[in-house]
């Protein structure tokens, strides 16, 4: 059926020649996998309409509606419209939005960075909380977790110096020796996970968003 | 003035994003819409230089080699738009299949040549190497290593030999996620050093002004 | 459960996190406010640093790489003051580079700050190239000529109209390139530029980098690294001008120490509560 | 007369630079002395007199690719490098012209390609197998799949919605389509017990997928009426942004469970520290190893890392899914097979070269070398 076998064609056929072509260097296919790079970036490009106009429209939703906190919506279309104007008036003067005297790099000063560097920072907070309520050593899983984080987090401050010595030695050992091992393994464990997984995609074998 | 109007808004956000630590308020409420609203049209105008201006409409203009072959998204990106008109939605599939299809192709040969082969090649080390304290280190990563994988074995209950490796396994993993947890705390304290700092100088700034 | 048996300790567990909020903020806060510092203790991998860039003779030229955006503001924005400070402190010219695009406000913004407190010249002393797409290919064009990738500066002004640029073309007439990291930029100035070009460079990491990027270092391909806000303490050190990293460093080890307090008291908690559902 | 032997030793070797698509030459030097200081390389074609400046030669591995524009396939090339020193400069032309080769196969890879074969012919050995005796087939227990009927369960008792929250990887990413197989588990219990989702995407690829699975999962579950494209939104392609949207919908709408399953970076702890806060179950799932220790620390059930991309084989439990997971085990198996037998190698050879014997270590040394 057009519906699901063509799909199925397309991801099979794609799949297998970029695989294939991965071990031939001669032209025109030894620049195929950055080709297929660039053309996932503009079909990406394609869908970020759809992407925005569904947002749009969310928002447009609680406006007509009047639902709880509507007015909220107001101040996301006061953002949005900031930026996508400026951006196209900057755009337009300097060819370049990005341009560094552009009126849309200075909202992205004093606008977007700002939010982004708070939001980053409420890092150091949540990590606090995180290991105040979830470090307690209820068994021994737990209780090794637990006495490597402490070790590491006092081994990197001028205080863990003070009280051991041999503490920023322990630590990098921690770091260069004992942990390399499992995350290694966890690596090792996600790149197989990974190659069997596009096989199945490959074969059609696995299709959640098709069937 | 406009400097200190830039300053103004900036602090203002800060501490408007901070405020959702005590809880859900309106002031970041305004934050967070305005944060969505405007990055969302950031990044609209970002793809549009970034992607569709550099990487189709210039290699097109100057018709650069192999310019022809963007034909190819170019056709899948506008079959994507056909998810508008929920009858004929469903060609859009085909697109999603086109970059199921680029995705499987190079994660698997990327995963095998980028991972696995220099992972498994870098932890074939020689168990003696003439000092005590390396070899030692060496024999901990092998194990680290071999059991961790264990742990990743699905097809076979974990019992008898399997289930106690698997066990040491998960402290294996157990003190990995410790030490990275450990380790990240340094760098996001340091952000939030930054943002105090740039709040308290702003107020001293300010205050300087008036 | 009996309101009466819960014990200090076991509130204790169970505190609201906005108390761990309050106190991470006041511990972090305190010391900026009030200017506290902590004394630092100089490691040899910056002292390197700082020794490949207090040897060079005046009028040498170093070219700074701003490789990080806001979000590792924090970290590297530090090193890059206290080593533009050395710099014109020692009448060395700069020449500012950018690889990542949304870098170029932070770098430019630095740069002019520390050139105003030592009366510097724009185009004399101190100059930003500004920022070319291409990564590797642009460092290694300019190891023939740099006018190849950079028409002009960051503001379109022709090379050969600003003073200092007259005689530099290439790697050859610049001293050291200090790259400051936020990604993958650091390997490739190493991997592609010193490897060949015998550039001499020095990398400002951000500490979570820091482990990756030391092998470098063990090997000769830099000649010093600054690692996170500790690192940037260290060459502030160094250049006699203490100022955020030392700060940040009494914030940063107040702060671990106060995390590492929370789990205590929170281990505390929760071995009284076990205990008294034990004995019931 | 003495220096002059002393330099004439230096050769230089022009030959087309192995397993590329052509178009460049690799220009080697042998016996550079060690005071050489710089070292210029020439090039000069057919129909041109005179020598022009190509490159500066690393002295480090005395190598120099001449990857110019302007070098064509089956041509030859001349080279000459000069050799600064101290005090004088020798040039040293090469002693055969280069011709620059497309090759059809890139024998740098024959590593991966065994790998690829093997692994494969793993994987189909098995699901055939698998098709034809689904009986033995063992899965061993994931809990942390077996409690999403269990999260989406207590979310409808309390009468509350559930969030799915992808990642920040695209459909290119394993863990994002594994996170796709997840939700439509998810979704397919969502719409068995008729309770609100909240899908919410950072990528818009990722979001069309999303759209998709659901509408599957509700037509699987018998209710394609009840599906509402609207509950699976886009919020903005900014990491923080993308943060502070979902964080802001957890605070308001109080769901009852919350998946975050994908590709984070470290949003991971802002999201799963609020989730916490307003009283969710959490389930996470990553392929991000530096997220891990995040979400374990704050979430109830974690897929740390292969666990997540096992997920669609332990959902739906088809032999042929069941047999893949096997075939990928057999070759975990053939991999650490190759680890222990190398490991023993290295280590017998090193004890033998330190008792004057290094036979056995140039034999493991060449083995690492093939990787």
């Amino acid at each position: 059926m057009l519906k699901k076998q063509i799909p199925l064609a397309i991801t099979f056929i794609t799949g297998v020649i970029i695989v294939i072509t991965f071990f031939i260097p001669h032209p025109p296919f030894g620049r195929l996998q950055q080709d297929a790079l660039t053309w996932y970036s503009v079909i990406f490009g394609f869908t970020m309409l759809l992407g925005v106009d569904s947002l749009v429209r969310f928002h447009y939703r609680k406006l007509r509606r009047r639902e709880k906190g509507w007015w909220f919506s107001i101040i996301f279309y006061g953002g949005f419209l900031l930026s996508f104007i400026t951006g196209v008036v900057s755009e337009v003067r300097f060819g370049d939005a990005f341009n560094i005297n552009s009126s849309f790099m200075y909202f992205y000063n004093t606008i977007l960075i700002p939010l982004q560097s708070t939001m980053f920072a409420l890092l150091a907070f949540f990590i606090a909380s995180a290991s105040y309520r979830a470090f307690r050593a209820r068994n021994i899983d737990a209780t090794f977790l637990l006495v490597t984080a402490v070790i590491v987090m006092l081994g990197r401050v001028p205080v863990g110096y003070m009280l051991w010595h041999k503490l920023p030695n322990l630590t990098s050992w921690i770091l260069n020796v004992l942990q390399l091992g499992p995350m290694r393994g966890i690596m090792i464990g996600i790149a197989l996970g990974t190659v069997a997984m596009s096989l199945r995609l490959i074969l059609g074998i696995e299709r959640t968003y098709l069937s | 003035m406009i400097e200190a109007l830039g300053i103004w808004v900036a602090a203002g956000l800060t501490l408007a994003i901070m405020s959702f630590l005590y809880g859900d308020n309106p002031i970041y409420k305004f934050a967070e819409h305005l944060y969505v609203g405007y990055s969302a049209g950031y990044w609209l105008i970002y793809t549009w230089h970034f992607t569709i201006k550099l990487m189709v409409i210039q290699p097109i203009a100057e018709k650069q080699p192999g310019a022809i072959f963007l034909v190819i998204p170019l056709f899948f990106g506008v079959l994507m738009l056909t998810r508008w008109f929920p009858r004929i939605a469903w060609i859009s599939r085909w697109s999603i299949a086109f970059t199921v299809g680029i995705g499987a192709g190079l994660t698997l040969t990327g995963a095998i040549h980028g991972y696995i082969i220099p992972q498994v090649k870098a932890t074939i080390l020689p168990l003696w190497t003439g000092n005590g304290f390396s070899s030692f280190n060496n024999l901990v990563i092998v194990i680290g290593v071999l059991t961790t994988l264990i742990y990743f074995f699905f097809s076979r209950p974990h019992t008898g030999v399997l289930g106690k490796t698997s066990k040491v396994g998960i402290l294996f993993i157990m003190i990995a996620f410790g030490a990275s947890f450990g380790y990240t705390v340094m760098a996001r304290i340091s952000l939030l050093i930054g943002r105090l700092d740039f709040l308290w100088s702003s107020i001293l700034k300010l205050v300087h002004f008036f | 459960m009996n309101g009466e048996n819960i014990s200090f300790w076991e509130k204790l567990g169970k505190i609201d996190r906005r108390w761990i909020f309050l106190i991470i903020g006041l511990v972090v806060f305190i010391p900026i406010a009030f200017g506290l510092r902590m004394t630092v203790h100089v490691s040899p991998a910056v002292k390197s640093a700082y020794d490949t860039i207090n040897r060079l003779p005046e009028g040498s030229v170093v070219m700074i790489s701003i490789d990080y955006d806001a979000a590792s503001m924090p970290e590297l924005q530090p090193m890059l003051k206290a080593i533009l400070r050395h710099c014109f402190d020692k009448n060395l010219k700069v020449i500012l580079i950018n690889f990542w695009p949304l870098g170029l406000p932070i770098g430019n913004q630095g740069l002019e700050e520390v050139a105003k407190e030592y009366g510097k010249v724009y185009g004399v002393d101190y100059m930003n190239l500004g920022y070319r797409p291409g990564d590797i290919a642009v460092m290694l064009r300019m190891g023939t000529e740099i006018r190849s990738v950079f028409y002009g500066d960051i503001k379109g002004t022709p090379l050969d109209s600003l003073p200092m640029m007259k005689n530099i073309h290439n790697y050859d007439d610049i001293a050291v390139v200090v790259g400051l990291e936020a990604g993958s930029m650091g390997d490739y100035w190493v991997q592609y530029v010193n490897a060949r070009f015998k550039q001499d460079l020095i990398l400002g990491v951000t500490a979570v980098m820091a482990a990756g990027v030391y092998p470098y270092l063990q090997a000769g391909q830099i000649k010093g690294l600054i690692g996170g806000l500790k690192g940037a303490a260290e060459y502030e050190k160094l250049v006699n001008h203490p100022a955020f990293g030392h700060i940040g460093m009494a914030s940063q080890s107040w702060a671990h120490v106060a995390i590492i307090l929370f789990i205590i008291l929170g281990n505390i908690g929760y071995f009284m509560e076990r205990r008294r559902k034990r004995g019931l | 007369m003495i220096l002059f032997i002393l330099f004439s030793t230096i050769t230089v070797k022009a030959f087309d630079t192995p397993n590329d698509g052509g178009g460049s030459i690799t220009i080697k030097a042998y016996n550079v002395p060690e005071t050489v200081k710089k070292a210029l390389v020439y090039r000069k074609t057919e129909g041109d007199t005179t020598y022009t400046l190509a490159g500066v030669m690393s002295i480090l591995s005395y190598r120099y690719v001449d990857a110019d524009s302007t070098i064509k396939n089956g041509k030859p090339y001349y080279y000459r490098v000069d050799f600064y020193f101290p005090d004088t400069v020798i040039s040293v032309v090469s002693d055969s012209p280069g011709i620059a080769y497309a090759q059809w196969y890139d024998k740098s890879k024959t590593s991966s390609l065994i790998f690829l074969i093997v692994f494969s012919t793993l994987v189909l050995v098995f699901i055939q197998l698998a098709k034809k005796d689904p009986e033995g087939l063992y899965i061993r227990k994931i809990p942390a799949l077996d409690a999403i009927d269990e999260a989406v369960g207590r979310s409808t008792e309390l009468g509350k919605p559930t969030f799915f929250v992808h990642g920040l990887l695209g459909i290119t990413d394993a863990g994002t389509l594994a996170a796709l197989t997840i939700l439509r588990r998810v979704a397919k219990k969502v719409a068995e017990y008729d309770t609100p989702i909240l899908v919410t995407n950072f990528d818009p690829i990722v979001m069309t997928a999303s759209q998709e699975t659901v509408k599957q999962a509700y037509t699987e579950a018998g209710r394609p009426d009840a599906y509402n494209e609207k509950n699976i939104i886009y919020l903005t392609y900014e990491q923080f942004g993308y943060t502070a949207g979902v964080d802001g919908l957890m605070v308001r709408e109080k769901p009852g469970a919350i998946f975050l399953q994908g590709y984070f970076f470290a949003e991971s702890l802002i999201l799963a520290e609020t989730g916490h806060s307003v009283g969710a179950i959490q389930i996470a799932g990553t392929t991000a190893k530096e997220q891990l220790p995040f979400f374990v620390a704050a979430c109830d059930y974690v897929l740390i890392g292969e666990e997540m991309l096992a997920a669609s084989s332990y959902i739906g439990r088809e032999p042929v899914m069941l047999g893949s997971v096997k075939g990928a085990d057999w070759g975990k198996a053939f991999l650490m097979g190759i680890i222990g037998i190398g490991v023993v190698l290295g280590t017998v050879g090193a004890i033998l070269q330190s008792a004057g014997n290094g036979a056995l270590m140039n034999v493991f040394e060449k083995i690492l070398a093939f990787f």
